[in-house]
């Protein structure tokens, strides 16, 4: 299990980056964090001819607040980084919650949050809560630059809006609204293994304790982040009882969602797992609104 | 006798040098001018191969050779049967079919060797194994082991009229006259599926041809580095002495590392003759899963039938055994299936058919267990059936079968895989039961605990499985202990090792014989250049067999120091001591000559020595068992499952344990959780997938999944039993495979008693969470 | 593994037979197919490039047609292979009239994937598989769109 | 397309400057190139953990990194922790809690674990079975391995 060859190249700016994309396109490849593109060279399944690291650009790598109150987060912050940053534990807890559940810790040390929503991968965790979170991404090419929202960025199995030429280079993660809370549920065979399934939910409370909105997103459960609008609309302005939570995960689970099989779990078992997390995590999301 | 060393926690001997990265493993063999090999594995489970085109691959850069089975000429031919058919059975039928270094005409499995590189880099031969092109006409798949047999089914092997490997029927007394007078009979279908031993070592080959010196050295992940050695002169038309083998560290054996040939192992060693240079080739992962053997897929139709009060009349259990798609390792497993398919009852009546079936799926061989999780799951699982069936305690009513204490040696009246007709040697099985009830609180917990934690809607269920391992079959080990003039104990043995802990156990019972530190025992394991006989690494059997090698070996050199240290002190024999390395008066103690000075005057420079005496203070024996020694275990647990998402918690874990004497309890606890992680791994993590063409759909790590820290249990706890086995010196039998054998029972038992309230039967192993949620929800 | 599933067409089933059965549509709407030829009225060889993110693989095969029904329905075959495995399927596919000027497609079908990308990419074929068979019928449907549009 | 980088990376304390090819897994230049063969190669895929090196002080897959990203950068492999005269305390306690048995998997765990005690000095159950979860071992069922890590954060504290 030896990857193929490829040119390799190690830019120390973003514009050397991207003149290296634009010059090799197609063929080339960004390599981030590789947690989970080498892999998949290492077994040959990815063959990329050219690779341009971005490990030597310091300056993708930091955490910082936003003018409005958010966060802004540079592409190559790593997930290790993110995890036991503070300002991401206060104004992003919901990411903070994530982190633990994303591979291994030394998987953690190397994979960065930029490279992870590049990948786009349906089980990816970050991928389900940038979503729920209403992030935006911060796409750059020598062309220009464009903010696109996470629910339009994500375009199908390991596939973006982003060009081959293109590169993600900070995320801007918007604060939760007054009296919010969120929750992020999901099973797996084993603790470190990709959720059989999983959603991550955000309420928001109106003055009278009703639910503004919700947003809840689905990982494993598609060829991309599966945002549950039906079940969301079912909850608008509702009191969050366990009926109303009951039928919002029924809802979700059999109407939003079109989960696949796999030797782990069949889409049926996939189903079942969605509604009882939806359940659960509406629950807790809402125990957490009220307690603000 | 009070032992010193015999039975105490001591470090490991071996531990420094693996612990800083100091120990010497396969891969880790580095020659000047080494080549490395890469195979080309067939995608297809059935196909012939109509061509190979291997040009492109030969005019890549940095290939020097590529080999198909046409290249090989008359140096091809199919590997040796590794053990043949029990000739104690009468009408036995088995066809013998072996796995070939490389395909010749059809493929019978994926992952079987199609073409091998050779390069300058594994990185180079990998990028030629992809410019090779192969025209497969794929056939009809064998997959379904229910389906082999049918008529209509496709054949492995086209030479036989069906996938029938072998056929073997055994039996006790006459079942079907217990059946007239039972008062039930019980009767259910087991379906049992495969896992992979996953080592975390891969295996790997290094071999080296010395034109000059006509010496070939071979570095192997073997854990039969003497038979790998033997066989490899054979094919290759050298003597024994022209080749020597060595297993050095090895990461992780769990059985498949005793299958031999694999075809890399016949392949290496020849090309590297060929070619006159250093070859290695190291298994990938995704290979692993392909290319090693693996086990355990069995279909059981059980009958049992039982009085009212519980007591067992008879088993009738007729089984189908996945033999992959050859046969090397021929009976054994499912002859120790059925050694203990009446586990460790005292059952009159028995009657069992098998038949070892054929499919184009990868070779299957002995894994950790070995047949025996198997019959052990299979009589559990009956048991608790009856129990069930008949309204009777669980625990009742095995006390009532167990075989009594002055039932031994018990014959259990059917051949095992040592071709001898099994007889438990020894066992007092009621006070370990009792022990393991006891341990895991059962009373307080069915009375008071379980009660409420169903009161709070909480499912938590209970579970207690005992079971019998035979252990420590022969034919036999041996070992050399000498003492050297520097006063170093110098110990060889061909008895292959994989982390067991084998320079530390048997340095502990060379030190008892003769009174010198255990630190200070050198012990060589697995290269035949150090000693010459063996058998193999196998049947839980190191500190039965190879123990009491070692221990015959080191009393008679203790003899020899007695004899000569008497004259050296002018002492009686009885009135001296060994101790600290130095041979004592007993009763004036500082009266004393050190094992050095007389290894040293055993090797005198000048004078004589006398007729009939060897010189130096050495000594070589051997040990064969007449029988197995048979251990005694019972393992419970207490488990909670979350219904709704089928996750499971451990809750608490139990294990006591009777393998006779045990030499070094620190590692023979660690043999147990190791063998209890893969029994969990058996029960509700680990499954080959296969899909209907014979394609594993989890040849990875990520999904092919071993239990990691957090599947485990807070704890193991550990109880010991000590019946010591009559027939070794050492009172000693195995224990390396006991901790895996008992838990899909306890599994499928604790996951019953947990959801009560589904009434769950159980009937299959591996479970998974998907799995249950089929049998919660849709029957 | 199964696939099976419903589209619609916008346009009328003679129409949407037609564009199925030919080639150089053929070759625009299956995802990744770079060449495909007609080598007899049943069969067609060509060689496909799966791209999928960072995985890609080419495969080269055939198809074949069978039990040809126009324009009710057909049978096609697939086999293909490549560095990174082979695939072999085989599907029914149907044409209903919904009278509105719309044809509605039920296919029925099985799958089997091997080699590497079945050993270690099994959590992707579902999703890939619908999504690839998604893209297609998609293109297919706008080529009849832009051909009724002319 | 044989384009070699000359890489300059310090293993173990000790500048390395050697040409490679960029492909060369990380894993494989340490073993193969270095020599220092304590790193283990289990499955080159990122699940198994044996191959964990230091990376800058960071525990990290080796075999999911090109040897080409080292450079200028600060590796630590086992050989690095202690050597058979001295060892680590890390070391001794696995030694003393028999936290191994093949010993395949260790060099992995413990170039985990030494960082992982730095940061967390009494470190709870759940956190030592977080820390280890990234790494597989096939012996020991991981409770001795639970245990040395416990006795290893005792011998580092004092």
């Amino acid at each position: 299990m030896k990857p193929p060859p490829f040119e390799y190249y190690a830019p120390t700016t973003v514009e050397e980056a991207l003149a290296l994309l634009a010059e090799h396109g197609y063929d080339a490849k960004p390599l981030a964090g590789g947690q989970s593109l080498i892999p998949m060279m290492n077994f040959r399944l990815a063959q990329p001819s050219v690779l341009v690291d971005l490990n030597n650009i310091p300056k993708l790598s930091y955490i910082h607040r936003d003018e409005n109150g958010g966060l802004l987060i540079g592409a190559m912050a790593r997930h290790n980084m993110v995890q036991h940053d503070p300002l991401i534990a206060e104004r992003a807890p919901l990411v903070h919650d994530a982190m633990p559940k994303i591979g291994t810790p030394q998987i953690r040390n190397r994979g960065t949050f930029g490279g992870s929503l590049s990948h786009a991968d349906p089980s990816a965790e970050l991928v389900a809560v940038s979503v729920a979170l209403n992030g935006r991404f911060r796409l750059r090419s020598q062309k220009g630059e464009r903010w696109v929202p996470a629910n339009e960025f994500f375009v199908g199995l390991f596939t973006s809006v982003l060009e081959p030429e293109e590169l993600l280079i900070e995320i801007n993660l918007p604060p939760l609204s007054e009296r919010s809370g969120w929750s992020l549920m999901e099973v797996a065979r084993r603790h470190n293994d990709f959720a059989l399934i999983g959603v991550a939910a955000v309420v928001s409370l109106d003055k009278n304790g009703s639910c503004e909105e919700a947003k809840l997103v689905f990982l494993s459960a598609g060829d991309g982040p599966v945002e549950a609008h039906q079940a969301a609309e079912l909850l608008k302005g509702q009191k969050l009882t366990a009926k109303a939570i009951q039928a919002a995960a029924e809802k979700a689970a059999s109407a939003d969602i079109d989960p696949g099989s796999d030797i782990h779990a069949t889409a049926e078992f996939r189903r079942h797992l969605a509604n009882v997390l939806t359940r659960r995590a509406l629950n807790d999301a809402f125990e957490r609104a009220k307690g603000k | 006798m009070t032992k010193q060393f015999i039975g105490k926690r001591i470090k490991r001997n071996e531990d420094p040098r693996l612990l800083t990265g100091q120990a010497l493993f396969v891969d880790d063999v580095e020659i000047p001018g080494m080549l490395h090999a890469a195979f080309l594995r067939s995608d297809y489970a059935h196909a012939r191969i109509s061509s190979i085109d291997v040009s492109a691959a030969r005019e890549r850069p940095g290939v020097v050779a590529v080999y198909t089975a046409e290249d090989m000429g008359d140096d091809w031919e199919p590997g040796p049967p590794l053990v043949s058919p029990p000739p104690t059975l009468q009408g036995v039928t088995f066809h013998s079919r072996r796995q070939a270094p490389l395909v010749r005409d059809k493929v019978r499995h994926a992952g079987e060797t199609v073409a091998v590189v050779i390069a300058e880099s594994r990185y180079i031969a990998e990028d030629a194994v992809e410019d090779i092109s192969v025209e497969y006409d794929p056939l009809p798949v064998v997959v379904d082991l229910g389906k082999a047999l049918e008529p209509d089914s496709p054949l492995v092997h086209d030479d036989l009229d069906s996938n029938l490997a072998a056929h073997l029927y055994q039996q006790k007394g006459n079942y079907e006259a217990a059946k007239a007078q039972a008062d039930v009979v019980i009767k259910k279908r087991f379906y049992l599926d495969r896992g992979a031993a996953a080592a975390l070592e891969n295996r790997g080959i290094v071999a080296h041809w010395d034109e000059k010196g006509k010496q070939l050295i071979i570095w192997d992940t073997t854990q039969a580095p003497i038979a790998i050695r033997n066989g490899t002169a054979t094919r290759l038309g050298l003597s024994e002495n022209q080749v020597r083998v060595i297993a050095p560290f090895i990461g992780g054996g769990f059985g498949p590392k005793m299958m031999m040939f694999y075809p890399e192992e016949m392949l290496i060693p020849w090309v590297s003759m060929k070619l006159c240079r250093p070859v290695k080739w190291i298994e990938d992962r995704r290979e692993n899963f392909y290319a090693t053997t693996s086990e355990r897929e069995q279909i059981h139709d059980v009958e049992m039938a039982l009085t009212k009060e519980g007591r067992i009349l008879g088993i009738k259990d007729d089984f189908l055994h996945d033999t992959g798609a050859f046969d090397p390792y021929g009976l054994t497993l499912p002859l120790n299936t059925q050694c203990h398919l009446m586990g460790g009852y005292d059952i009159e009546n028995f009657s069992s058919n098998c038949s070892a079936v054929f499919t184009n799926k990868p070779i299957v061989t002995p894994v950790r267990g070995a047949g025996r999780q198997q019959g052990i799951y299979v009589i559990e699982r009956m048991v608790d059936f009856a129990a069930k069936e008949l309204a009777i305690d669980p625990l009742e009513i095995r006390k009532k079968n167990f075989i009594p204490p002055d039932a031994f040696p018990y014959n259990n009246v059917i051949v095992d895989q040592a071709f001898a007709t099994l007889i438990l040697d020894s066992g007092n099985y009621m006070p370990i039961y009792e022990k393991a009830v006891e341990m895991i609180g059962y009373e307080q917990f069915v009375k008071e605990e379980q009660p409420r934690l169903r009161a709070e809607g909480k499912h938590v269920g209970i579970a207690i499985t005992p079971f019998i391992e035979t252990t420590g079959v022969g034919p036999y080990e041996g070992a050399r202990v000498q003492i050297e003039a520097s006063g170093k104990v110098y110990v060889t043995t061909g008895y292959g090792t994989q982390g067991q802990g084998h320079y530390t156990s048997f340095a502990q019972i060379v030190s008892e014989q003769l009174g010198v530190a255990v630190s200070g025992v050198r012990i060589i394991t697995g290269d035949t250049a150090e000693f010459h006989w063996g058998t193999g690494t196998f049947a839980s059997r190191g500190a039965v067999v190879a123990g009491n090698a070692v221990h015959a070996a080191a009393s008679a050199v203790r003899q020899k120091v007695l004899k000569l240290a008497s004259k050296v002190l002018a002492t009686p024999e009885d009135e001296l001591e060994l101790e600290d390395g130095k041979v004592r008066m007993a009763n004036i103690p500082h009266t004393s000559v050190s094992l050095g000075e007389l290894a040293a005057l055993a090797n005198p420079l000048r004078g004589a020595v006398e007729p009939g005496t060897e010189p130096g203070l050495e000594a070589t024996d051997y040990f064969g068992p007449q029988y197995g020694a048979a251990a005694f275990g019972t393992h419970a647990m207490i488990m909670e499952v979350d219904p709704e998402t089928m996750m499971i918690e451990i809750k608490r874990y139990i294990a006591v344990e009777d393998c006779g004497r045990v030499l070094n309890p620190m590692i023979v606890e660690g043999q147990l959780h190791g063998g209890v992680s893969m029994g969990i791994g058996n029960a509700y993590y680990e499954k080959l997938h296969f899909d209907e063409n014979g394609q594993i759909l989890n040849a990875s790590l990520a999904d092919y999944l071993t239990v990691t820290a957090y599947e485990m249990p807070p704890r193991i706890e550990i109880g010991h039993g000590e019946t010591l086995s009559p027939l070794n010196k050492l009172g000693t039998k195995g224990v390396g495979e006991a901790g895996a054998i008992p838990v899909p029972a306890l599994f499928a038992q604790a996951l019953e008693n947990a959801l009560l309230d589904y009434d769950l039967e159980i009937l299959e192993t591996p479970l998974s969470p998907n799995r249950l949620f089929e049998l919660l929800y849709k029957s | 593994m199964k696939l099976v599933g419903e589209y619609t067409f916008n346009g009328p089933r003679e129409e949407v037979w037609k564009i199925m059965r030919d080639p150089d549509v053929l070759v625009t709407a299956l995802p990744g197919t770079k060449r495909m030829e007609q080598v007899s009225e049943k069969e067609y060889i060509g060689e496909v490039n799966i791209r999928i993110g960072p995985i890609s693989g080419s495969f080269s095969g055939k198809l074949t047609v069978s039990n040809e029904i126009p324009p009710e329905s057909i049978t096609l075959t697939v086999e293909g292979k490549g560095k990174i495995g082979f695939l072999k399927g085989a599907g029914d596919v149907e044409l209903i009239d919904r009278g509105d000027g719309t044809t509605l497609m039920r296919y029925n079908g099985e799958i089997q994937v091997g080699g590497k990308v079945a050993s270690v990419g099994q959590r992707l074929f579902d999703t890939v598989s619908k999504s690839m068979i998604k893209q297609g019928l998609d293109k297919l449907n706008e080529t009849l769109q832009d051909r009724g549009a002319r | 397309m044989r384009n070699l980088f000359n890489l300059s990376v310090t293993v173990n304390g000790t500048l390395y400057e050697r040409e490679v090819e960029p492909r060369l897994l990380l894993s494989d230049f340490l073993r193969h190139d270095l020599g220092l063969t304590g790193t283990h190669v289990g499955c080159e895929h990122g699940v198994c953990g044996a191959c964990t090196i230091l990376f800058d002080n960071e525990p990290a897959r080796s075999c999911l990194m090109f040897a080409v990203q080292a450079h200028g950068h600060k590796v630590i492999t086992v050989e690095g922790l202690g050597t058979i005269d001295s060892l680590h305390p890390l070391q001794e306690a696995f030694w003393e809690a028999h936290g191994l048995q093949c010993g395949f998997c260790t060099p992995g765990i413990l170039t985990t674990l030494v960082p992982f005690l730095e940061k967390n000095p009494d470190p709870s159950e759940e956190e030592i079975r977080e820390a280890i979860s990234g790494n597989l071992c096939r012996c020991t069922g991981y409770q001795n391995i639970m245990e040395a890590v416990k006795l290893a954060a005792e011998k580092m504290r004092d």
